[in-house]
C-alpha cells in the first residue's frame, strides 16, 4: 500500500493543466534549442515551467527553490535591473551621439505601447493589465519585465515569453512591414556618413546626464535608465575593466539563468491556460508591427521634413530590439542596392530606441502605478 | 518492510528509466539505419579504411575529431546566438567597411538612387 | 583593568569543547591540504569550524557571516541544489545511454542507504536520524547534505563532513572488497564496446524525460532530479554555453565556499561532541561497504542472468561517487590484464548511480518527510 | 494637466541638497576618471550618490535596489568581509615572514587611529563617531566600513569616501612627512636582505595561528581576521585554485560594485551636507599624517634600539594602504640613492600594517562597541 | 488621452536628449577645430593620404587600429589601476632585482652609506 | 588612557605574533639545517654558481624559476584535485584507446578470457 500510495501521489495530483504546461514548457525548450530563440532565456523559463507544473513540485512551495529565487530576484525587480546594467556595459552609444536626431525615431518606435495598451482595453483587459500587455511594445526583455512585474505580476510570464520569442522573431515580423510601407525608391537611399566627432569627453558625460535628465522628468524611470546607464559610464570610463566584466558576465549569465527559471516557475496552468495568455499572444505581435510600422512612417515624415537623404527603414530600428533590427534594416536595404550601408545609421537608431523603451516604460509606470 | 520498500521503489524507478532509454535507441538506430543506407547507396564501392589503422592512430584521430567537432559546435552556437562582443567588433568591421566606401562615395563622385 | 578584562574575554570563555573542535577543524583543513582529501569542500568546512568555536565568534552570532552564509543557502536548501546544476552541466550520460541496462547497477549501489539506515535505528537514533545517516550510502555530497538538512538538520555537520572525507577514501576503501567478492578469472573478463548510436535529440531528450518520469514518481525527488537535468539539459542544448559556463564556474565556486563554510559553523562543541557523531563515523564505513557489495554482488548476478561479457568489478561503480569510483575500477581490472579497458562501462554504471543516488534521496524523503 | 503634473513632480521635488549631493557625486566620478583614485570604487560610489539624490528615486524606496543592496551587504557587514576573503587571497606574507620584527612598524602606523579619535572627541563627537572617525586611521577600506558602519552607520558615507580618496593621495600625503623626519643620511640607509627561508608549512600554518590567536584576544576582530586569513590559506594551501580564483575575481568583483553603490546610496543631502563632513575630510588627513608620522619615528627609535642596518622610511609602510605606501617608500629611498632597494621590507611592513589595521579594528570594537 | 500624453512625454524627453548632444557636439566641434587648427599649423603642407588608398585597406585600417587603441586604453588604465596580480608579478620582479643587487653588494664589498 | 589601552593592545596582540613567527622560524631553520646537510654531503664539491652570474640575468632566472613553480603548482594540484573538465577530457582519451583496442580485439580474433 504504501509503496504505491507513495508511488502514485505525483501521478494522482496531474491534472490536465499540468500536462499542458509541461507541454508548454517543452515548446519554449523546442524554440530555444531547435529554432534557437533567445535560448540563454527561454530555455531556462521552459525549463522551469515544467519544473513549476510537476504535480506537488517542492521547487515551488513556500521555500522551494524557485520561490527563492522569484523573492530574491523578480518580486522586487532586482534581476531586470541588473540584467540592464550588463546591457548598458555592452552598449555603444557612439552612432547615436554622432546623429542624435535619431532619437525621434526612438520615440515613435514606441508607438506600439500606447496602440496596444489602448487595444487591450478595449478587449477588457484593466488598466494596469492594458499597460503591462502595451509594455511589450517596448521590444525590451528586462524593461518589460520590470514594468510588468510591477502592474500586474500575475500576467508576467506570458508577457515575458512573448516578449522574448517575438523579439526573435523580428527579422520575421518587420521585412513584409518594410517593404508595404517604403517604396523601393526609397529603400535605395545612400545616407551619407556624418563626420560628427565625438570625443571621451562626451560619451563619458551622456550617461550621467541622460541619467539626470530622464530622472529628474520622470523619477519612476530612475531605475531602468539609471542602471542601464550605470553600465555604460562605467563601460567608457574605461578605469573599471574589472567592473565592466563583472556585470557582463558573471552578473548577467547568473541573473539570467536565474531570472529564466523564476518566470518560468510563475506559469502556473491556473494562471497561464486562460483566454487571457492567448489574448496576449495576439496582441504581441499586434505591438510589434504597430512599433514597426510607426517608426517606418515617422522616418518617411522626418525625410519629408528634412528633405536630404534620409532612408525611411531606419525607422524601423527605433522599436529598440537591439541589435537585431538594425541588422534587418541593413539587409532590407541590401536586397535593393548591394553597395547601401545602412548598418551604422541603423545602430544609431537601435540605441536611440533602446533609451525610448526605457523612458516609455518609465511613463507608463509614472501614469498609471499611482493609480 | 521499509528497506524493502525503498529499494524497490529505486529499483522501479531506475528500470522505468531504462524502459525510457531503450525507447529511444530504438528510433535513433532505426533512423540511423534509414541514414545509413543512404549514405551506403553513395558511398557504395569504397572499403572503410579502419581495419588497417593502428588503433592507438584510431584513437587519436577520433579524439581530435570529437574534439573538433566539439569547437565547431561551440563556434557555430555562438555565432547563431546573440552574442554582444562578437557583434560589436562584427559591427564594428561592417561599420568600417560602410564608412569606407561611403567616404569613397563623396570623394569620387557617382550616381545616387537618393533624391 | 579595562585592558586586560578586555584581553581575556576570550580566553575566560574558552572551554574544551572549542579547543577540541578547533583541532577537529585543524584536522579537516590537513586532510585537504595535505591529503588532498577533497579540498574544496573540506578546507571551508574546517576553516568554518575554527572561526565558529573562537569563543564568542562574532561570525556565528545572530547577524554573524556564517549565520547569513548558512540561512541564505543551506538552510533552505539553495547551495546544494545549486551544486547540482553545475554538475550536471559537467556529466556525461553518452556511456549510460549506450548501455542503459547499467541503471540496475546504479539501483543496486543504493542498497548500503538501506541497511545502514536499518543499522542507525537498531543503534537507537530515531527514524528521521536514522535516514539522514542513510544518506551517506548515497555517496553523493550534495544529495547527502540536501536530506540530511531537511530531516535531521543538527546532523548536518558530521553527515557532510563524514561523506566527503570518505569519498576521498573510495580508492582505499573499494579495492580489497572488490578483490574479496569477484574471482580473479571474473575480474578478467573483457567487455566489447557496445556501438548503440546516441543521436543529438536522445541527449537532450534524456534529461527532460528524466526529470518528468521521476517527478511524477516521486514528487519530492523534483528538486534534485530537476536541477542535477538541468544542468545536463544546458550542456547538451548546445545553445546556452554562457550560462553552462556561469553553472560550473561562477556559481559552483561561489556556492562551494559558503557551503563549506556554513557547514563548518554548525559544528559546535555542543552539537558535534556526542557518541552519535563516533557512531555517524562508524556507520559511514559501513554504508560505502555494503554500497560496494551490493553493486558487485547485483552484478554477478546479473551476468549469471544474461550469460554475457559482463565484467562484475563494474558493479563498484555503481555507488556513485562519481568520477572516482569508476576509475577503481579500471584500476583493479588492469592489475589482471593491462590491456582490459572498462573505463567507459564503468561510467556508464557510474552516472547511473549518480542519477540512483537522487532518486533513492526522494525516495527516502517521500518515506519520511511527511512523517 | 496630467502631462505637466506628471512631468514636474521630480523636478518639483528638486532641492538645494539633491544638486549639491549631485555634484558630489559627480565629482567623485571626475576623481575616479580623471584621477584614477581608487576608481572601482569611487565610480560606483559617486553613481551611487547621484542615482541616490536625483528626487523622489525609486531606487531608495523601501525596495528599491539601491536599499536591497545595502542591507544583502552592507548592514550586515557581508560585503566587506567578503572583500577581505580576496585581500587574503591576493597577500604574499612572504616577507613579513622573513622578517617578523616588521610587525611593531604595523603596530606603530596604527597611532593615528587612536590620536584621530581623541581629537575628534574633543572636536565635539560622540565616542562612537569619534572611533568610527578615528578607524579612517586604519587606512584600509574594508575595516573603516566595516567598523564605522558598525559603530555610527550614519558617518558611513562620509568615512568610506575619505578612507578611499586619501588612500589614492598616498603618494602625495606621505614623502614631505618622510623628508622633513628622516634625514637624508638615514634615507641612504641599505638593508641587507634577511635570507630567513620561509617553507610551505609555515605559510600555510601563519594564517591558521594568527586568526586563533589573534580571535582568542580580540573576538571581536574575528570576522575581519578570519576572513583575511581565510582567502591566504586558501592561497597558500594551493589545492584550491578554483575558490581562490572565486575570491580574487568573481566574489571580489562583483561585491566591489554593489558596496560601492551601497554606500553612494547612504550619501543623502540631509545626511552628509553638514559640518560634521567637513570635519572628517579635515580628521581624515590628520590620521593619514599622524599614521606616518608614528611609524616614521617609530622606526627611528627601532633603529636606535638595535643599531644595525634600518632604514627608518620603511615606518611609513606600516600605515597599511597596501601596496601603495610600499611603492612611496621605494620611490622615495631611490631618489637619495638609485641604488637602494628597500621595496622587499617595505612589503614586509606594509603586510604587517594590514594585519595590524584589522587588529586595530577589533580593539576599537571590543573597547567602543559594548558601550 | 493617455496615448497623447504618453507618446508625448517620450517625444518630448527624447528631444531633450537630442538638444543635450547637439550642446554637447557644439562643444566637441569647437574643441576639435582649435586642435585641427593647431594641427594643421604643425602639418602644414603635408596633404592627407586617405584619398589614394583603396576603401577595403582604408577600413581594415580603421579596424585595426581601433583595436590597438581600444588594448592600448586596456592596458594603460590596468596597469594605472590597483590590480593586485600585476603587482605581485611586478613586486616579483623587482623584489627580484632587489635581491640580486643586495646579494651582490654582499659577495662584492663595496662602500655602504648605512651605519 | 584609551589610547594608550589601545595602542598597547594592538602592540601587544603584535608582538605576540612575532613570536610565533619566530618559533616558526627556528623550526624552519632547524629543519632546513637537516636538510642542507644531507643536500651537502651529496653535492659535495661542487661549488654554487650564483657568484659568477650577472643580477639581473640572476634576477631573471629567479624570476622565471618562480613563475615555472607557481605554474607546476596550479598544475599539479589541478590533476590531483577533482577537476571534471580535465576528467572528461582524460576520459575522452581513455575510452578512445580502449574503444581501439576493443574494437581491433573484435576485428583480429584473439583468447579472451570471457566466457
Ligand atoms: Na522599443
Ligand atoms: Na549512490
Ligand atoms: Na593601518
Amino acid at each position: 500500500m504504501n509503496l504505491f500510495s507513495t508511488l502514485f501521489t505525483g501521478l494522482d495530483a496531474l491534472t490536465w493543466g499540468n500536462v499542458l504546461m509541461i507541454a508548454v514548457g517543452g515548446a519554449l525548450i523546442y524554440l530555444a534549442i531547435v529554432k534557437e530563440y533567445e535560448p540563454v532565456l527561454l530555455l531556462p523559463i521552459g525549463a522551469g515551467a515544467i519544473l513549476a507544473n510537476l504535480p506537488l513540485s517542492p521547487l515551488v512551495g513556500e521555500s522551494g527553490l524557485l520561490t527563492i529565487l522569484y523573492k530574491a530576484g523578480v518580486g522586487n525587480e532586482l534581476f531586470p535591473l541588473l540584467i540592464f546594467v550588463g546591457i548598458g556595459a555592452m552598449t555603444d552609444f557612439g552612432p547615436l551621439l554622432e546623429q542624435p536626431y535619431m532619437l525621434l525615431l526612438g520615440a515613435a518606435g514606441q508607438f506600439g505601447i500606447f496602440g496596444t495598451l489602448f487595444l487591450a482595453l478595449l478587449l477588457g483587459f484593466d488598466i494596469n493589465e492594458a499597460a503591462s500587455i502595451g509594455i511589450i511594445g517596448a521590444i525590451d526583455g528586462p524593461t518589460s519585465i520590470y514594468v510588468s512585474n510591477m502592474l500586474a505580476p500575475h500576467l508576467l510570464g506570458p508577457i515575458a515569453v512573448v516578449a522574448y520569442s517575438y523579439m526573435s522573431l523580428v527579422p520575421i515580423i518587420q521585412p513584409p512591414i518594410m517593404r508595404a510601407l517604403i517604396t523601393k525608391k526609397e529603400r535605395r537611399i545612400h545616407m551619407p556618413y556624418s563626420e560628427n566627432p565625438v570625443s571621451r569627453r562626451t560619451r563619458i558625460l551622456f550617461p550621467i546626464l541622460v541619467t539626470i535628465v530622464v530622472g529628474l522628468l520622470v523619477p519612476m524611470a530612475i531605475p531602468l535608465i539609471g542602471m542601464l546607464m550605470l553600465g555604460n559610464l562605467m563601460k567608457e570610463s574605461g578605469v573599471v575593466q574589472r567592473l565592466v566584466g563583472a556585470s557582463e558576465n558573471e552578473i548577467a549569465n547568473v541573473v539570467t539563468l536565474f531570472l529564466g527559471l523564476a518566470i518560468g516557475a510563475t506559469m502556473q496552468a491556473s494562471v497561464f491556460l486562460k483566454m487571457d495568455t492567448l489574448l496576449i499572444l495576439i496582441l504581441g505581435i499586434f505591438a510589434f508591427g504597430l512599433d514597426t510600422a510607426a517608426g517606418l512612417l515617422f522616418a518617411k515624415f522626418l525625410r519629408w521634413v528634412v528633405r536630404g537623404p534620409l532612408n525611411p527603414l531606419i525607422g524601423a530600428a527605433g522599436i529598440s530590439a537591439f541589435p537585431m533590427a538594425a541588422r534587418v534594416v541593413q539587409k532590407v536595404a541590401q536586397e535593393e542596392d548591394f553597395e547601401n550601408f545602412l548598418l551604422m545609421h541603423a545602430m544609431g537608431a537601435n540605441t536611440a530606441g533602446q533609451i525610448a523603451s526605457v523612458v516609455a516604460g518609465g511613463v507608463v509606470l509614472a501614469l498609471f502605478a499611482a493609480k | 518492510m521499509l528497506m524493502l520498500y525503498g529499494m524497490g521503489l529505486v529499483f522501479l524507478i531506475l528500470a522505468m528509466l531504462w524502459g525510457v532509454i531503450a525507447i529511444f535507441q530504438r528510433i535513433d538506430r532505426r533512423m540511423l539505419a534509414t541514414e545509413e543506407e543512404k549514405a551506403q547507396r553513395e558511398t557504395a564501392a569504397s572499403s572503410p579504411p579502419t581495419a588497417s589503422i593502428a588503433p592507438e592512430l584510431l584513437a587519436a584521430i577520433l579524439v581530435a575529431l570529437d574534439r573538433y567537432r566539439q569547437e565547431e559546435a561551440g563556434k557555430i552556437s555562438t555565432q547563431k546566438r546573440y552574442s554582444p562582443r562578437e557583434i560589436e567588433q562584427g559591427q564594428a568591421r561592417w561599420v568600417a567597411v560602410g564608412r569606407a566606401y561611403q567616404l569613397r562615395s563623396n570623394i569620387v563622385p557617382r550616381r545616387r538612387n537618393s533624391r
